[in-house]
Formats: structure tokens, C-alpha cells, sequence
């Protein structure tokens, strides 16, 4: 294929114009053209937030190269932020001015509080190198879940394994995001309304990672990736830098997970286990680690392949066997695994990676092959 | 007489057991190139990683050109005009040859995340600074043809000259090289030496480790000699080079 | 003289997308220390990692002892008699110094045999006698190179290739390891040696190549090599 | 006292069955730098083959002592967990060994999902109970309880660890591991077959992880098919307390991780006045973990990387 095209100014502005069309009639195309339409855009939402994740986590894992198997503790935090803020939950004891905070400040509240929780746990393991920080790392997201699954006693802060119900919908722009809308002869529902709010946030986070991949403190970060003690000896100052990648990257997850808490309108630790924090990994990894277009790729792939089979599977076993003769569910995750196997065999640069890296890898193929 | 640009004294260093540096201490004046030879294990890289921030010793003093760096980070050192090479090359490898270069500017560069984000005239103008200069530099150490080649893909060679341009890049006053011509043969040698005079000529000190006497002694304008983490010998190259200490720990038969 | 040791015929190596030899020939008689010089990059020592399988060939046939090498897996080498002292010593740290020789003799079983080989190796090195106990990785670097010679000798090599002995090292561990290196050439070892030291490598061998960018522009007996104008201003450095 | 002396005896056997299951990890990780996420389902299709095994025998009418029958199951499941290692990292691993250290990673997190899938296809989704083929004998120990099957695993435990230290430090075959270890490309020179070694590493931690799923199951008395998931982490951050890639490391790890998390548990309650309870156990691991790390930055018998400038 032939993408020179698309490197020209002309280009550009055709293929930004084409995909932005794509993105706001979707969620039509999808409510018009099948049955469980609505699902579908809820699916779609959900892989957006999780977009948001993975690029939050590719700074951290793709950029300055830190395993971190924990990152979903972000999310958690940035959720819980919101569900407490914005529930009837807490009010009671929380100061009235801090009910329900206008929406771009609780935004701007969960980036921060999931940054600072960024720090917390960058702080500790600076000195840790490759696997002893991913084990930390994942150490410190079963803490925080534990911790939310038992601050409901002596006071009750988290509710426990129950969770927070009756979180808030985002008001925003006049719109409250939990009822549809009638606008131009159509109905926004909920999930149409998200679609539009989680895709612009989406969208900044991707203009913002980019900003950030080709400047002075993205250097730095992939100079720390490539090799520590080179960064250091040029004079970066590997703490901060470190710190900084954490802090942003929990932020993303911050940012998303507000959005999560009040899409679902309901949060639990059982959203923020560790298999999850692997899922944004393998998304990571699987889309093409530091390249944003790839980490996107793998983000949709890794979040709506399973969705697919679970709409596939039963037809397939019944139309074969006239029952259901295995388990969907665990089929489908099984059918997930193997999956994930076969595209790392087969591309275990990843998906879609950048050429420069594409290329690395090829001269390893070279090396192996002698 | 002029203080020197750089002194450390009674410099010790120990890991467990081992007495890796043991007293030392050496002056270096602005302008000279200043040699460091001695049997392996002598402390030299040690010595070089004390020197860069990269370790820090037990006791002794070390100030550089007026700033206090005992046991200070290794980005103070930098920012104080301290830059290095090392002996087993460490680049980017997975970075292009000029991107390096512009890492190695880090330490002079201020921007930070809002610049990066918002790209405001002033990160602009400074972006564009860092790019330039780093052409410069790649021209100035002769690999400018390869400025976009990833650094793993370059010649020995040219990954040597690649490493010195990136420590040029953090503006040095003093330049650090551990073992630059390890590899190398005699004609390539002899186009790293011209280098090394070029970049003093132009107002940079050198501090050079190396094992080939002959380019030392061609080279250097003063060489200190390490021996079981001591200064066994230091001074012009003909006084080192028939020091009977240094041709017993080091040298062996004097040269000719 | 019968038939050599090791015959190479137009070998060509590509490596990381680039053709690193270009189609070279090389042989090596029954006792003899030949050096193989050249500037960096010229694809020395990828030609001994080739002949040690490290690297498959692109093309071209190597004969050692009469037999073609191309069906051997990389392990197998040793068996046959061919073994390599890398390049940067690659002694294995976390394991004593005795460990690191009995590594030298993996492919053997001759109990007594290789018992009689570690007195000769510690006879030739009594250093590392001394610190037979002691973990490879506190060496200093002139010492890892002996062991990495010795660990050589343990699998009692037909044909030894070494590369870079004198890399890094202070010039009176150079001499010594050169010292060694003549004492087994006298005991009938047969040598390939690769060195940036041209003229030490020159003054020790018995024969030269010298190769640029992936070929052998020159084979001459080491004498004549040193005696060559171009040499000396190119390799020799005067 | 007695209480202490109880929670001492938990920790103990809980840890000594952690201990071998990180041998595994560390044996791998030590070998090829890889974190083999599936170990943890290798302990548990162990534990699940021989409890099917046993009740298969049973099913038969076969009339054995209660030991025998357990012996026959291990001695079904250990070859099965050893052929299951040497096939994922035959299949998984050795295609990407010269691929960054990410991706071998995914694909070992692939496996494991794999195998919990396949585990709860064939296993259905609820506890396993084990077969009551043991005779309940307790022993009274200065005022604490042990059983046989306790002691038991804990000389087994030991045993098999000193088989394996033997085999690494001893054999011909433990130095080439070593020897790998530091430098397969090297070790290839002298003539070691790396692919073989490799393949031994996964099958020698295979066949101790089964012995140590059977021990889980035994000593709780059920099976489950997403128990590989917690007792692997378990024993990986032991693991990586005692110093990846250390032996002794692995033990000492996986003893301690025993009896803090026992201890802990235990006092806990006690130590924070009721604030935090006996539910936070499984924070205690990781606590620790971080705290030990924090210190000790390469783990309690890591080597000290002195990186080399």
C-alpha cells in the first residue's frame, strides 16, 4: 500500500475530514443498523475509555520504558474520585461546597488526585529496575483494591465489595448526560451522549501524547527507556523524569476513570482487578508499544474482540450442535488467549508499530534466522 | 598561577571489601588534555564514574570550576560543565543519530510538559535551537550523513564519534573519554586524535582514558598513573614513560 | 604437507541487512598461527563467528578436516575441535574460576582426562591456580582473558580462534598474553588470530590476511606483511 | 502462645509450598529473563489431574491405602505438568527468545489465560474437592495442632528442594544451567545445547510446581481452576523478595512470604486495635514486598548489581 498520499498537506486535512465523519454518524450506523445497536455503542464508549487507558499507560511502559503491571490502580482511583464526589453516598459527611463539583473541575480533580497517586507510588520504586518494578507496580494496584474492598468498616468510606451506587451523570453545557436528548429530529441516549463526551476527551489525550512524544521531555523519556545510565550521565535527572512519566500517565487514567464512574453510574473494586491492568498492558503491547496510532489499534481490538465473540459463539454452537455445549463465556476468553498468543508469534512488534520500530525488530528477525 | 579547572583530593572509594580508590587526588588545568593510564581494575573507570556523579565517594574533596560536587547528582555534575563518554559506548541505540544529539542538550534546554503541550513561541524557538545545533555537532565530529540513522546501526566508528558529539551537546567544559580508540586501528586512531586536538583547540578540556601508549604520549599533555586504586605516577608523558613504577605496574619493557 | 585444517572457499555472510563477507577464502595448515587483520567493520570478526556457528553462512563452504561444517548445530562445533574465545573474554562471572574451565571441557567425559588438562592450564596460568575458588567475575580483566584462553584449551581445540586477546588490556598483560599465546602455538595448537594489535599479531603469527570490507585484499607470510609499505601505513601505524 | 505457635506452623507449610513453586519462577526468570506468568496454572492443572486421577481410581473400586492413591495421581500429574512446560515454552517462548522482553511476556499471559479457560472448560467452574483419602492424625505440638499430611509436605518440600540444589550446584547438567544463565552464547561455544537446557529448566520446575499444586490441594482440601492465579503471584513475589534468579532466594522468599502473611493475619487485628482486620492478608505480601525493595533493591539474596558504568 501506498500511504505518500496521506503525507501531504491535502492529504491530511482529506483523511482527518474522512475519519471525523466516520466517528460522529458511527454511533448512528451502529443504533440503525443492528438490533442491539445500543449495546454496541456502549461497547464502543467503553473501548474509548479504554483508549484513553492504554495511551496513559504507553507513556509510562512505551515512552520511558516501566513495566507497570498496577496502572488499572489509576483508573480506580480517578472513578472512586468521582463516585464519591458526585453520590449521595458520602454527602452527608462531605462539606456542601464539595458536592457535585462542576464537571471539568471534577475532571481536573481526579487527573490530579490519580497524579498524586502517581507520585506515591513512583516515589518508592525509582531505584527498582524491569521486573522488580513490575511486580511492585502490580503490588501497589492489589493494594488499592484491597483497600476499596475493605475501607467500608470502621467508617464506611468506599462501601466495600458493594460499591457506590446512584453516581451522578455528568451535567455539562446545559445538558444533563443521563437523560436523551432531541436534537436536529434525533434521540441522543445516554450512551450517544457519552459517546460524543468520552470521544472529545479521547481526543485531547491523543493531541496531548503526541505534543508530549515529540518534545524535550518525550526525548528524555525514551532516552531513559534505551538506557538509564546514559540518560543520567547527560545530565536528565532520571527522578524527575520518572516522576513525571508516572504522574502523567495516572492522570490519563485519572481522567478516564471519572468518565467510567459516571457512564456506569456505579463503581466497585471488581472493575479495577489486576487481569485488568493486564489488559491495558497486552493492549499496549499488542497494538505496537510508543506508537500512538498502534496503541489505539490494540486498545479497540483488545476491548471489542471479546464482545464479538460472545455475539458470535452462541449462535455458532447452536447452529452447529443445537445447544450450547461449552461455556460461552469461558470460550470466548479462551478464544481471547489464543489470540493474543498467535499475534505475538506471529508480529511480536506489534500490530501496527512505528516503522522505526518495525524495523528494529526486523534485524532481529536476521539475527534469529543466523 | 591560575586555579585549575578541576581538583579533587584525598579521593576514596570502597565497594565490600574492595579499596577502589585510595587517596587520590589530581588537578586538571583549562586547555591541557590530561591522561589517566594503568593496569585494569586500577580504579580508572571508577575514578571517570566518581568524577561524572555516577558513583559517589566515601570521602574527599572535588570542585570543578568554582561549584563544590562532591557526592552530587550526576545532572548537577553535567550542568556544571562536566560531560563523558564511555567505555562500552553507550548510545540511544534505538534512537536516530541526531535525536542523541539533541538529548544530550537536555541539561541546557528548559521546557517543560506546558511547553511541550501548548508549543508557544518561545518551546518553539528552542526546539528548533536544539535541532539546529545538533546538526552542528553531528558535522562538526564528521557523521553528519548519518544524522537519521538509528544509533545501533552505525559503525564502531561512527558510534565513537556519535557518543563524543552527544557529550559536546551538554555544552562541557571538561569532556571525559573512557577508552575512545578501544577498537580501533592505527589510521582510525589517528583520525580520533585529530578530533580530540580539534575539540580542544576549541576551548574544551580533555580527560582521556586509554590503553595505546603510543597515541597517549602523542596526545596528553600531562598523565596520571593508577595503580590498585593509588596515584602511583603523574606528569609530562617522557616522565611517566620512564618512571620505573609505571613500566613495573603497567607498561612492562619501556618502550621504545 | 597434507591437506590443511581449515579451508574456507568464497564465504559470504550477511548480518543485520548488510553484506558483511563478501566471498572469502581462507586456509589454515595443521600447526599453524594465523593472524586476520583489518580495520573495524571489515567482517573479522563475523568470519570467525561464522566459523564457529554462531552465524549461518549466505553462502560458500567451509571445510574443517576434510569434513563440511554447513550441518552442524552451533553446539556441536566444540566437538569437532573448533572453538572460539570471544571477543570481550565471556567468562561466565557467577561461576568460580575451576567451574568456568570445566564449562571448557562441557562436551568431553575423559574424567582423567580433563583432571590432567586443569593442572595443565593452571600450570600454564598459575594465577588462576590461586584463584581457582574464586568467582570468575572478580577477575581482573587481564586475568578473565587467561581464563577465557584456558577454558579454551580445556576442550582441547584442533583449531583455536581467538578474538581480540589484547583488547582493553594494559600493555604488560598484552605481553603476557601474547607470551601464552606462543607457548600454545609451540605446543602444536593451531591458531587463528584476530587483533587489532596489527603489528604484535604480525610479529606473532606465521602467516597474514588482512581483510577490507568483507574481503581479503591481501595473504602474504607475516614477515612480508610487516615488511609491505601499505600495511604499515594503513594497520601498523607508522 | 499456642496461638503464636500455630500461626508459626501455617506459615511454615505455606511457605514452604510457596518456596517451591517460586523455584520455578526463578529457575526460568534465571535462565531466559522471563516472567512465566503460566507457572501458576501448571500448579494447578497438577493439583486438578491428580485430584481426577485419584477419584478415577476410586471410581474403579480400587482398593489402595490413602498415600498410594495420592501417589498414583502425582506420579499422573507430574509427567502431564512436565509435558505442559516443555510444550508452552517450546510453542510460546522459543520463537520470540531474540524478541524484546515484552512480548514473550504477553504471550505467557496469553498462555495463562489459556489454560484457566481450558481448566474451567474441563473442570467446571466450581471447587474441586479433594479426595478424603488421607487419614486426619493430629499432632499435638507445645500446645499447637500438626497433621500428618502438614509434616509431610514439609519434608517432602525440603527434600525436593535439596534434590534440586544438588542438581544445580553438583551435576554437569546444573552447571551448563548456570552456565546458560550467565551467557547462553557463550555457553553454546562450549559446546551446551541451550535448546535442551532450556527445555530441562521448564520441565524440572514443571514437575516441582505439580507436587506443589497437589500440596495446595491437599492442604486445603479443594481445587479450583483460578487457584493457579493468586498461589502464582504468591509465589512469584516471593520469589522476587528472596532475589529472582536466586535458588536460595526462591526459599527463603517463599518461607518468609509463609510466615509473614500467617503471622500477619494472625495479628493484625491485634497490632491496629481492630482498624485493620485478618482481611487484609493478602495486602501483606505486597507490603512487605515493597518495603523489602525499597531496601534492597534487587531483593534479600539478589545479587547486588553494582551497574557498571
Amino acid at each position: 500500500m501506498n500511504f505518500a498520499f496521506l503525507q501531504t498537506p491535502r492529504g491530511k486535512l482529506i483523511t482527518y475530514a474522512i475519519l471525523g465523519i466516520v466517528l460522529a454518524v458511527l454511533p448512528w450506523v451502529l443504533t440503525g443498523g443492528f438490533e442491539n445497536g445500543k449495546a454496541w455503542v456502549r461497547a464502543v464508549d467503553f473501548a474509548l475509555l479504554y483508549i484513553m487507558l492504554a495511551l496513559g499507560l504507553n507513556i509510562v511502559v512505551g515512552y520511558a520504558g516501566l513495566l507497570d503491571l498496577g496502572y488499572i490502580a489509576f483508573y480506580a482511583v480517578g472513578a472512586y474520585c468521582y463516585a464519591l464526589l458526585n453520590s449521595p453516598h458520602l454527602q452527608a459527611m462531605l462539606p456542601y461546597w464539595a458536592h457535585n463539583p462542576p464537571f471539568l473541575l471534577m475532571l481536573l480533580v481526579a487527573a490530579f488526585t490519580a497524579g498524586v497517586f502517581g507520585l506515591l507510588l513512583g516515589t518508592p520504586v525509582l531505584k527498582l529496575r524491569g521486573d522488580y518494578l513490575a511486580i511492585v507496580t502490580l503490588g501497589f494496584g492489589e493494594i488499592i483494591r484491597i483497600f476499596m474492598n475493605n475501607l467500608d468498616r470502621p467508617i464506611n468510606i468506599t462501601n466495600g465489595p458493594q460499591g457506590i451506587n446512584n453516581i451522578e451523570r455528568v451535567h455539562f453545557l446545559g445538558i444533563d448526560f443521563g437523560r436523551p436528548v432531541q436534537w436536529l429530529g434525533l434521540t441522543f441516549d445516554m450512551v450517544h451522549l457519552y459517546y460524543y463526551l468520552i470521544l472529545a476527551f479521547c481526543v485531547l489525550i491523543i493531541f496531548v501524547t503526541l505534543r508530549l512524544q515529540h518534545s524535550r521531555i518525550g526525548r528524555a523519556w525514551v532516552a531513559l527507556r534505551e538506557d538509564e545510565i546514559a540518560a543520567n550521565a547527560m545530565g536528565i535527572n532520571i527522578r524527575n523524569v520518572k516522576l513525571l512519566a508516572f504522574a502523567m500517565g495516572a492522570s490519563f487514567g485519572g481522567v478516564s476513570g471519572a468518565l467510567f464512574a459516571s457512564f456506569q453510574g456505579f463503581v466497585s473494586p471488581e472493575s479495577f482487578v489486576l487481569m485488568e491492568s493486564i489488559m491495558v498492558l497486552c493492549m499496549v503491547v499488542l497494538g505496537g508499544m510508543g506508537h500512538i496510532p498502534g496503541v489505539i489499534l490494540g486498545a479497540i481490538i483488545v476491548s471489542i474482540t471479546p464482545e464479538i465473540l460472545r455475539d458470535v459463539i452462541n449462535p455458532m454452537q447452536e447452529a452447529a450442535f443445537g445447544k450450547r455445549v461449552l461455556d460461552p463465556e469461558n470460550l470466548r476468553m479462551l478464544i481471547f488467549g489464543l489470540a493474543m498468543i498467535a499475534i505475538m508469534l506471529v508480529r511480536p512488534e506489534g500490530l501496527w508499530p512505528s516503522k522505526r520500530r518495525a524495523r528494529e525488530f526486523h534485524e532481529h528477525d536476521e539475527e534469529a534466522r543466523a | 598561577m591560575s586555579t585549575p579547572l578541576l581538583q579533587i583530593q584525598g579521593i576514596h572509594k570502597r565497594f565490600g571489601g574492595l579499596h577502589a580508590l585510595n587517596d587520590v587526588g589530581l588537578s586538571i588545568n583549562a586547555g591541557e588534555i590530561y591522561g589517566l593510564i594503568g593496569p585494569n581494575g586500577a580504579g580508572k573507570t571508577t575514578l571517570f564514574n566518581v568524577l561524572t556523579g555516577l558513583y559517589q565517594p566515601d570521602e574527599g574533596r572535588f570542585t570543578f570550576d568554582g561549584h563544590d560536587l562532591f557526592r552530587k547528582k550526576p545532572y548537577v555534575v553535567v550542568r556544571s560543565g562536566i560531560a563523558r563518554t564511555f567505555q562500552n559506548i553507550r548510545l540511544f541505540a534505538n534512537m536516530t543519530a541526531l535525536e542523541n544529539v539533541m538529548v544530550g542538550q537536555h541539561v541546557r534546554t528548559h521546557s517543560g510538559v506546558i511547553g511541550a503541550i501548548f508549543r508557544h513561541p518561545k518551546a518553539r524557538a528552542e526546539e528548533a535551537a536544539i535541532r539546529t545545533h545538533a546538526l552542528e555537532l553531528l558535522e562538526y565530529v564528521g557523521i553528519a550523513k548519518r544524522r537519521d540513522e538509528l544509533a545501533r546501526n552505525l559503525s564502531y566508528g561512527d558510534q565513537r564519534r556519535l557518543e563524543i558529539a552527544r557529550a559536546l551537546a551538554t555544552r562541557p567544559r571538561l569532556l571525559a573519554l573512557d577508552e575512545p580508540a578501544a577498537g580501533m586501528n592505527p589510521s582510525e586512531t589517528e583520525g580520533l586524535k585529530k578530533l580530540m586536538q580539534k575539540i580542544r583547540d576549541d576551548g574544551v578540556t580533555i580527560l582521556l582514558i586509554e590503553h595505546d601508549v603510543k597515541l597517549m604520549m602523542g596526545l596528553c599533555d600531562r598523565i596520571a598513573v593508577l595503580d590498585y586504586g593509588k596515584k602511583i605516577a603523574e606528569g609530562r608523558p617522557e616522565q611517566v614513560k620512564n618512571d620505573p613504577r609505571v613500566i613495573e605496574a603497567y607498561l612492562g619493557v619501556a618502550p621504545e | 604437507m597434507s591437506e590443511a585444517l581449515l579451508q574456507v572457499k568464497d564465504l559470504k555472510v550477511a548480518y543485520g541487512g548488510i553484506h558483511a563477507v563478501k566471498g572469502i577464502d581462507l586456509e589454515i595448515g595443521h600447526g599453524e598461527l594465523v593472524a586476520l587483520i583489518g580495520a573495524n567493520g571489515a567482517g573479522k570478526t563475523t568470519t570467525l563467528k561464522t566459523l564457529v556457528g554462531m552465524i549461518k553462512p549466505a553462502g560458500g563452504e567451509i571445510l574443517f578436516d576434510g569434513q563440511p561444517t554447513a550441518r552442524l548445530a552451533s553446539y556441536q562445533y566444540v566437538g569437532r575441535g573448533l572453538v572460539l574465545v570471544p571477543e570481550g573474554r565471556g567468562v561466565f562471572p557467577r561461576l568460580t574460576v575451576a567451574e568456568n574451565l570445566l564449562m571448557g571441557a562441557h562436551v568431553r567425559n575423559d574424567k582423567p582426562g580433563i583432571a590432567h588438562d586443569i593442572e595443565r592450564v593452571y600450570h600454564l596460568f598459575p594465577r588462576l591456580k590461586e584463584r581457582q575458588a574464586q568467582l570468575a567475575g572478580t577477575l581482573s580483566g587481564g586475568e578473565q582473558q587467561m581464563l577465557a584462553i584456558g577454558r579454551a584449551i580445556m576442550s582441547r581445540p584442533k583449531l583455536l580462534l581467538l578474538d581480540e586477546p589484547s583488547m582493553g588490556l594494559a600493555p604488560i598483560i598484552v605481553q603476557k598474553i601474547f607470551e601464552i599465546i606462543r607457548m600454545i602455538a609451540a605446543e602444536g595448537v593451531t591458531m587463528l588470530l584476530v587483533e587489532q594489535n596489527a603489528k604484535l599479531a604480525l610479529e606473532t603469527a606465521n602467516r597474514g590476511y588482512v581483510m577490507e570490507s568483507g574481503r581479503i585484499t591481501l595473504a602474504d607470510s607475516a614477515a612480508n606483511l610487516l615488511a609491505n609499505e601499505a600495511i604499515q601505513k594503513a594497520y601498523l601505524g607508522e | 502462645m499456642d496461638i503464636f505457635i500455630q500461626q508459626l506452623i501455617n506459615g511454615l507449610i505455606v511457605g514452604s509450598i510457596y518456596a517451591l513453586i517460586a523455584l520455578g519462577y526463578t529457575m526460568v526468570y534465571g535462565i531466559m529473563q522471563l516472567i512465566n506468568f503460566a507457572h501458576g496454572e501448571i500448579v494447578m492443572i497438577g493439583a486438578m489431574v491428580t485430584i481426577t486421577c485419584i477419584n478415577l481410581l476410586l471410581g474403579l473400586g480400587v482398593q489402595l491405602p490413602g498415600p498410594l492413591l495420592l501417589l498414583a495421581g502425582l506420579l499422573m500429574a507430574i509427567p502431564v505438568s512436565m509435558l505442559l512446560g516443555f510444550t508452552i515454552e517450546r510453542v510460546a517462548y522459543r520463537p520470540l527468545r531474540r524478541a524484546p522482553r515484552l512480548a514473550p511476556l504477553i504471550t505467557a499471559i496469553g498462555v495463562s489465560i489459556v489454560l484457566q479457560q481450558l481448566a474451567m472448560l474441563i473442570w467446571g467452574r466450581n471447587y474441586r474437592p479433594f479426595p478424603a483419602i488421607l487419614p486426619t492424625v493430629v499432632h499435638d505440638f507445645y500446645g499447637a495442632a500438626i497433621t500428618d499430611l502438614q509434616i509431610a509436605i514439609f519434608i517432602l518440600a525440603f527434600l525436593l528442594m535439596g534434590g534440586l540444589f544438588f542438581l544445580i550446584e553438583r551435576t554437569k547438567l546444573g552447571r551448563a544451567m548456570r552456565a546458560t544463565s550467565q551467557n547462553p552464547d557463550v555457553a553454546g561455544l562450549m559446546g551446551v545445547n541451550i535448546n535442551t537446557v532450556i527445555s530441562m529448566t521448564f520441565v524440572i520446575g514443571s514437575a516441582l510446581g505439580a507436587v506443589a499444586g497437589v500440596m495446595v490441594a491437599a492442604n486445603y482440601d479443594q481445587a479450583h481452576a483460578y487457584m493457579g492465579f493468586m498461589i502464582g503471584l504468591k509465589a512469584f513475589t516471593a520469589a522476587v523478595l528472596g532475589g529472582i534468579g536466586n535458588l536460595a532466594g526462591a526459599v527463603v522468599g517463599g518461607i518468609l512470604l509463609g510466615l509473614i502473611e500467617s503471622l500477619g493475619s494472625g495479628y493484625l487485628g491485634d497490632l491496629t486495635g481492630g482498624f485493620l482486620g485478618s482481611h487484609y492478608k493478602d495486602i501483606f505480601a505486597f507490603v512487605v514486598l515493597i518495603a523489602v525493595l525499597i531496601f534492597r533493591p534487587s531483593g534479600l539474596m539478589g545479587e547486588r548489581v553494582a551497574e557498571r558504568a
